[in-house]
């Protein structure tokens, strides 16, 4: 589209588009932050498993937590998922996507669960929740 | 839909041998629902039918009486009208699902004076299995059981999924390797009734078909004891041999079976059947 | 080895069906190629169709490989029909190896190859016309999209000759459709069409989320689009989020046959229920793709031929939206019969019937769009009313088998295959019939045969009627589906009904075969020369019939819902056409063979790997890779159009609407 | 006649810089970021792609069929140096962004080079995983379990591999074409892609690896 206007102000995910020096630190300091953050999350899971720091049956929920945090500090940092004034858009995409995988992870899970556990012999059932 | 209701009246008077002819409780409730349902979404769906034709012919171009409102696209009120009577229907509807999905519920025993007779189902290439644990016999495409007890049965598959349907009985439910799914029916009358599967199973599917033959008490221990007498028993070997291909087969007898068999079936999930070689980078 | 598993015996000789039916059409293939090349049309055809990226186009050639298709699939249903009406107490004459194959074929052409192309061929056509705009967000990419469905719509095709088709039903369960029960090439023709098919579908998806989204003409608000519109966004939204699913499924499937893993297998571990839950996770959602688009056709024929505007435009956009949303909580009623608890079966009932809400609230517009109305009974309004009367009859059905005590009875019936052939030819096909003729004006610049057309509808929805009506009658007397033959007497009189039905529905084809014809030779007494020939109300019927490449001289810019109908009613109001605008060169994209070429690769690749070809499938891969490497290094993609020729182009379509609305100041001195 | 502009408002054009008209009625928006748009409901749907996998590990993990579990094979320390390849790719691909900003040409293909060296760094820790997990008789075809594991893992790995195709084929083409505006689309889709493929390690990371561990 030839005629579109040169700038509407939206941007998508990982758009960023001044040139000058300082914008170009701006962008390297948000990688570094990025960097820096990610790996001490990524850090925090390794060692969350063996370090006896936490308490046992809760070292899932923590490394879930931890996930999800990552996952946001990469969308953020990376992807640049927040930046622009229509980020709403995208953000509303997002907001769809997840639902459909939370729906189709917590479907599938809840109904697999329940389709084993009625008509998993006795047996299998025991080896199954080993 | 006019043809539906001649279906039911049809069936109704029993020429069919459908799911309309119910000869059990578990059939004769789901039937029940059935009709229950049909007939609350007809009295929406109806009025709806009759409504298109009438605007549409009322509305015709040339039709100079009727009103004309060019420009009407919005009426708060319609608007919750539209809304709320599907809206009611289907919370009724809703209801109904619910609490007939618990109500019959097909792992639900039923309620009895009678200890129920317990039938283990296998599905093969194709034929049905049936074995009477408690009895230790076993019939090949023929059930036998005795009129106004209920039966409990556990269903397997050596094989592909099938889905074990006795339509005058009550509702379906499916048998897969690996897995034990349970079902409840009791037919109250004595009769034969047609059993079948009703999930295609491969080549041999339209004969995986299988007599019920539901009678009194007393002709039942008569059964078991005829077929006590006579056939082959149903050890690992005979099993075996049963599991190979075949299609249309008559009914007969086992006048034994090895005990654990049918939860050795579930176990193995099938795989010792010698079927076709596994072709391709195997386990 | 260089051929892999191919050989000669592959080739069923000794079955003179499927080698009569597909030399017929391999001849008929080949003589039009033959014709097309000696009559010199083919390089017109590749430049102006084959490689084209205008998305009318494309949108043209989806409809034309659904119609294509359509006849493949629909000669699939004569075969059964006949093969039931008289196999009782016999075996017929399509030995259940062959009958096997062919529902799983007619079922799996119809959804993917025949109403899918449908609905994105319509929405592709009018969807940018709609929306005021020149082209979607990648031309290239949706040639690239038809051109791999077609690869897809090939592959199966092929595998009418070239060994065989999978026997396991449309659903391909496991472990039927493992190695173990299935050896053959079957399956893997099912899984490698559908995959490459599913790629180009999901491209689609991609590129109309995106169009809609993020360009639209100036003004084009999300309360000012069209209903069509909207639906196609729900519709491409329900694609994006769909497809991987099946991607993945099938990829495991795949991967179970192709290199031994056990997710679907009997053996070791391996969970056939997981693929039924996986599969109708993406199979339920697929049929509101299928029908939501149909929903926007019926939406904009019936405010267009009633004269009026939708009624309840807002409630219809929430309802839309609703069932987009509502389509992925629903999913396990296709196997409530695989012994789920009733908490589960009990959830999943009720929150299907909580669509029956939202699909009423539309029902109940469309009723009241047409109250007050004046309505004209041109053949696409034919179509609607004969929607709308079946529609509720298969909504209704279904409704009924999401009562989880009546679907253990009804499961797998007859019943439950009348109640999807209901909503599938009575809202999606009628939808298609519906969108084709109303936008085939817009497409040739000229209309379809009245009379034909209405042929065509008063057979196909008779022969409709008496085809399966009796399946309902048959599934509640216990007949199942995928039967190849039966030993019950009660059935064959309602078989034999539902074989006569399919014979009208031949003629329902037939006429609309001939009103085609009959059209294309009376082109100049049907033209459409206003650009307008049902009084329109929305943006497509602003340019011309048909509409040059750009679409618009200038873009529109919309002041309000409807955005052609205000400017018609100014138009008239005012006794003058608008000012001239200024008019600017634009760029248009150019066409590439991008598309064409890598489903080239694509098909090849598919075939090797069904066949087990190896080197072929590292050939079809780089060549694939290396199309798009060309594409990429092109330094000029676009030409450019002169602003005086838009301004004459601009001209003539003024002339035209002057002389539409009877204005007659149209064209400047 | 008509819709088109010139009339009624004036031209479209203007009103794409309008703050008072709604970003919904400015008109279409620009190339890059419909491309970027587009691309990110693509990254969106191959996240359901990934969830359909990861639905079936679930599913599927505990169904060894008496072969050794997650707990048995598991090395983490391999699984926690895979990691810090990727994510030192990703801040590479990131300054290849930079570089793109600045439109230097060298620093670019630098920071790609280092991009897909690190990206093919982690494909060989997988793949030498892999290997040692088939001649340990521990492959996808001993259970459903490792069937599922093989396919979650390589599912991501075969992605990393496309995108080292791709990230060739950028350096090529920017090599020969510089940092035309189709290609810095392209460049923006690419670390779009780079960037969402770390997401996905993070959620197999953890719940994979780690919980597999820890379960
Ligand atoms: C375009 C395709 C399409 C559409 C639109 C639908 C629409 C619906 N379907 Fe159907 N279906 C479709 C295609 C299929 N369905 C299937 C199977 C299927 C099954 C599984 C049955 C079984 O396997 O045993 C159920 C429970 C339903 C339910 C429904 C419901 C509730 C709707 C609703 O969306 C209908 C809503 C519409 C209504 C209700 C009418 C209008 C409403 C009014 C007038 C308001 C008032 C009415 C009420 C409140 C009731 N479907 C299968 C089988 C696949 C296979 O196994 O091979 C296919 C292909
Ligand atoms: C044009 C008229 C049509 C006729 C006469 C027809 C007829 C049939 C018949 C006889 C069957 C087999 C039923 C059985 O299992 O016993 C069938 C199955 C099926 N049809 Fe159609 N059909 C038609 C159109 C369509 C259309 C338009 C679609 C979808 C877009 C469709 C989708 C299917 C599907 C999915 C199956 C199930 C296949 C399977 O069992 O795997 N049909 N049809
Ligand atoms: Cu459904």
């Amino acid at each position: 589209m030839s005629e579109a206007p040169k700038d509407n102000g939206d941007l998508a995910p990982g758009e960023d588009d001044s040139a000058d020096p300082r914008a170009l630190w701006r962008g390297v300091r948000g990688y570094v932050v990025g960097l820096v953050l990610a790996g001490l999350l990524t850090i925090a899971s390794f060692s969350a498993v063996h370090s006896g720091l936490i308490y046992g049956p809760a070292i899932p929920v923590a490394l879930i937590a931890l996930a999800v945090a990552q996952m946001g500090v990469h969308l953020v940092f990376f992807l640049h998922i927040t930046t622009g004034p229509d980020d709403a858009n995208n953000m509303l995409a997002l907001a769809f996507g997840v639902l459909i995988v939370a729906l189709v992870l917590v479907g599938s899970l809840l109904i697999m669960a329940n389709l084993n556990h009625q008509m998993m012999p006795p047996d299998m059932m025991r080896q199954m929740q080993r | 839909m006019r043809c539906v209701w001649l279906a039911a009246a049809l069936a109704l008077t029993g020429c069919a041998g459908g799911v309309l002819d119910p000869q059990g409780p578990v059939g004769a409730g789901e039937r029940q629902v059935l009709l229950n349902a049909l007939v609350i979404m007809l009295g929406i769906v109806v009025p709806t039918i009759l409504a298109t034709f009438a605007f549409a012919w009322w509305f015709r171009a040339g039709n100079a009486r009727a009103e004309h409102k060019p420009d009407w696209s919005y009426s708060g009120r319609l608007e919750l009208l539209v809304w709320s009577v599907p809206a009611l229907v289907v919370i009724f509807l809703g209801g109904i699902a619910w609490i007939g999905s618990h109500d019959l519920d097909p792992y639900k025993p039923l309620p009895a004076s009678t200890a129920p007779l317990r039938v283990q189902v296998v599905a093969l290439d194709w034929k049905w299995l049936f074995i009477y644990p408690d009895q230790g016999v076993a019939s090949v495409n023929r059930l036998v059981v005795p009129a106004g007890t209920p039966v409990a049965f556990s269903i397997t598959s050596a094989t592909v999924m099938n889905s074990f349907f006795v339509p005058q009985l009550g509702g379906q439910i499916y048998a897969m390797a690996g897995m034990e799914t349970r079902l409840h029916l009791q037919a109250d009358r004595p009769g034969r009734y047609r059993g079948l599967s009703a999930h295609y199973s491969g080549k041999g599917f339209p004969g995986m078909r299988f007599m019920v033959d539901a009678v009194p008490p007393r002709q039942f221990a008569g059964w078991l004891a005829a077929t006590r007498q006579q056939g082959m028993a149903l050890d690992r070997s005979a099993y075996l041999a049963l599991t190979r291909d075949s299609e249309n087969v008559a009914p007969y007898g086992y006048r034994a079976v090895a005990p654990g068999l049918f939860a050795a079936v579930v176990r193995d999930s099938g795989t010792t059947t010698a079927k076709r070689a596994i072709q391709g980078r195997g386990p | 080895m260089l051929f892999g598993k191919l050989g000669w015996e592959s080739i069923p000789l000794n079955e003179p069906i499927p080698i009569i039916a597909s030399g017929v059409v391999a001849l008929a293939i080949l003589g039009l190629l033959g014709w097309v090349w000696r009559a010199g049309h083919f390089p017109y055809l590749w430049r102006e169709w084959i490689t084209s990226v205008d998305h009318k186009r494309i949108g043209v050639m989806y409809c034309l490989l659904a119609a294509v298709m359509l006849l493949r699939g629909f000669s699939d249903a004569i075969l059964m029909r006949s093969q039931q009406a008289i196999a009782y107490g016999n075996p017929g004459y399509l030995p259940p190896d062959h009958y096997d194959q062919v529902f799983s074929a007619h079922g799996t052409i119809m959804i993917f190859f025949v109403a899918m192309p449908f609905m994105i061929g319509l929405m592709n056509f009018a969807v940018p016309l709609q929306l005021g705009i020149r082209d979607v967000a990648f031309p290239t990419l949706n040639s690239v999209s038809f051109w791999l469905t077609a690869s897809g719509a090939l592959l199966i095709n092929i595998s009418l000759l070239v060994g065989e088709f999978a026997k396991t039903g449309w659903v391909v369960y496991p472990p039927l459709s493992e190695l173990r029960f299935s050896p053959g090439v079957g399956v893997d023709y099912y899984l490698w069409a559908i995959q490459i098919s599913g790629a180009g579908t999901l491209l689609t998806g991609v590129n109309f989320v995106t169009t809609i989204l993020k360009i639209r003409a100036a003004g084009m608000g999300y309360s000012r689009m069209p209903m069509f519109c909207w639906t196609a966004l729900a519709t491409n939204l329900l694609i994006v989020a769909a497809f991987p699913i099946l991607t993945a499924t099938l990829g495991m499937l795949t991967l179970d046959r192709y290199l031994g893993f056990h997710f679907f297998t009997n053996e070791l571990g391996g969970n056939a229920m997981m693929f039924v839950n996986m599969f109708w996770a993406w199979g339920h959602p697929e049929v509101y793709i299928l029908i939501l688009p149909a929903f926007g056709i019926f939406s904009e024929v019936a405010s267009t031929f009633s004269g009026k505007p939708l009624f309840g435009y807002r409630s219809m956009i929430i309802a839309t939206m609703a069932i987009c949303l509502l389509s992925f909580i629903v999913w396990l009623h296709h196997f409530f019969t695989m012994g789920a608890g009733a908490d589960v079966n009990g959830f999943f009932g009720v929150t299907t019937m909580i669509i029956a809400v939202p699909t009423g609230v539309k029902v109940f517009n469309w009723l009241f769009t047409i109250y007050g109305g004046r309505v004209r009974f041109a053949t696409p309004m034919l179509w609607a009313i004969g929607f709308m009367v079946t529609f509720v009859i298969g909504g209704m059905t279904g409704v009924l088998l999401a009562v989880p005590p009546a679907d253990f009875l009804l499961h797998n019936s007859l019943f439950l295959v009348a109640h999807f052939h209901n909503v599938i030819i009575g809202g999606v096909l009628f939808g298609a019939f519906a969108g084709l003729t109303y936008w085939w004006p817009k497409a040739f610049g000229f209309t379809l045969d009245e009379t034909w057309g209405k042929r065509a509808f008063w057979l196909w929805i008779s022969g409709f009627y008496v085809a399966f009506m009796p399946l309902y009658i048959l599934g509640l007397m216990g007949m199942t589906r995928r039967l190849s033959h039966y030993d019950v007497p009660g059935w064959q009189p309602w078989l034999i009904a539902a074989a006569v039905g399919v014979v009208l529905i031949a003629g329902g084809i037939a006429c609309q075969i001939v009103m085609i014809t009959v059209s294309i030779r009376r082109r100049h007494d049907l033209r459409d020369a206003g650009g307008d020939p049902w009084d329109g109300r929305t943006l497509e019927w602003i340019t011309t019939s048909p509409p040059p490449p750009y679409n618009f001289a200038v873009l529109p810019d919309v002041t309000g819902q409807e955005a052609y109908w205000g400017v018609k009613a100014a138009a008239r109001d005012d006794q003058k056409l608008s000012a001239l605008p200024d008019y600017a060169a634009i760029a248009m994209p150019r066409n590439t063979p991008t598309g064409v070429v890598s489903a080239f690769f694509a098909s090849l690749m598919g075939f090797a790997l069904i066949w087990h070809i190896w080197w072929l499938v590292l050939l079809g891969f780089v060549g694939a890779w290396a199309t798009f490497v060309l594409f990429a290094w092109r330094d000029d993609d676009a030409y450019e159009v002169a602003a005086d020729d838009l301004a004459a182009h601009d001209r003539d379509r003024r002339a035209g609407k002057a002389a539409l609305l009877g204005l007659d100041d149209g064209v400047p001195a | 006649m008509s819709a088109t502009a010139g009339e009624r408002g004036g031209d479209p054009h203007e009103l794409g810089h309008d703050d008072t008209v709604p970003i919904s009625e400015r008109g279409p928006a620009p190339k890059r970021i419909v491309v970027a748009y587009g691309f990110w409901i693509f990254l969106l749907s191959d996240f359901i792609l990934f969830s359909g996998f990861f639905a079936a590990y679930f599913v599927l993990s505990g169904a060894t069929a008496g072969g050794p579990g997650g707990r048995d094979l598991f090395d983490l320390p391999l699984v926690a140096t895979e990691t810090i390849f990727l994510l030192l790719s990703s801040f590479a691909c990131g300054m290849a962004g930079i570089a793109t900003m600045a439109r230097n040409k060298l620093w670019f293909q630098v920071a790609m080079g280092a991009t897909g060296l690190l990206g093919a760094g982690f494909l060989a820790l997988e793949l030498s995983e892999f290997a040692q997990l088939i001649s340990a008789g521990h492959g996808p075809q001993r259970s459903a379990f490792l069937s599922a594991f093989f396919a979650l893992v390589g599912c991501h790995g075969l992605h990393v591999l496309l995108g080292l195709v791709w990230l060739t084929t950028m350096m090529a083409q920017v090599w020969a074409k510089g940092f035309r505006d189709d290609i810095l689309r392209r460049i923006t889709c690419f670390a779009l892609f780079w960037h969402a493929l770390d997401i996905i390690w993070v959620a197999l990371f953890t719940s994979v690896y780690l919980l597999g561990t820890v379960r």
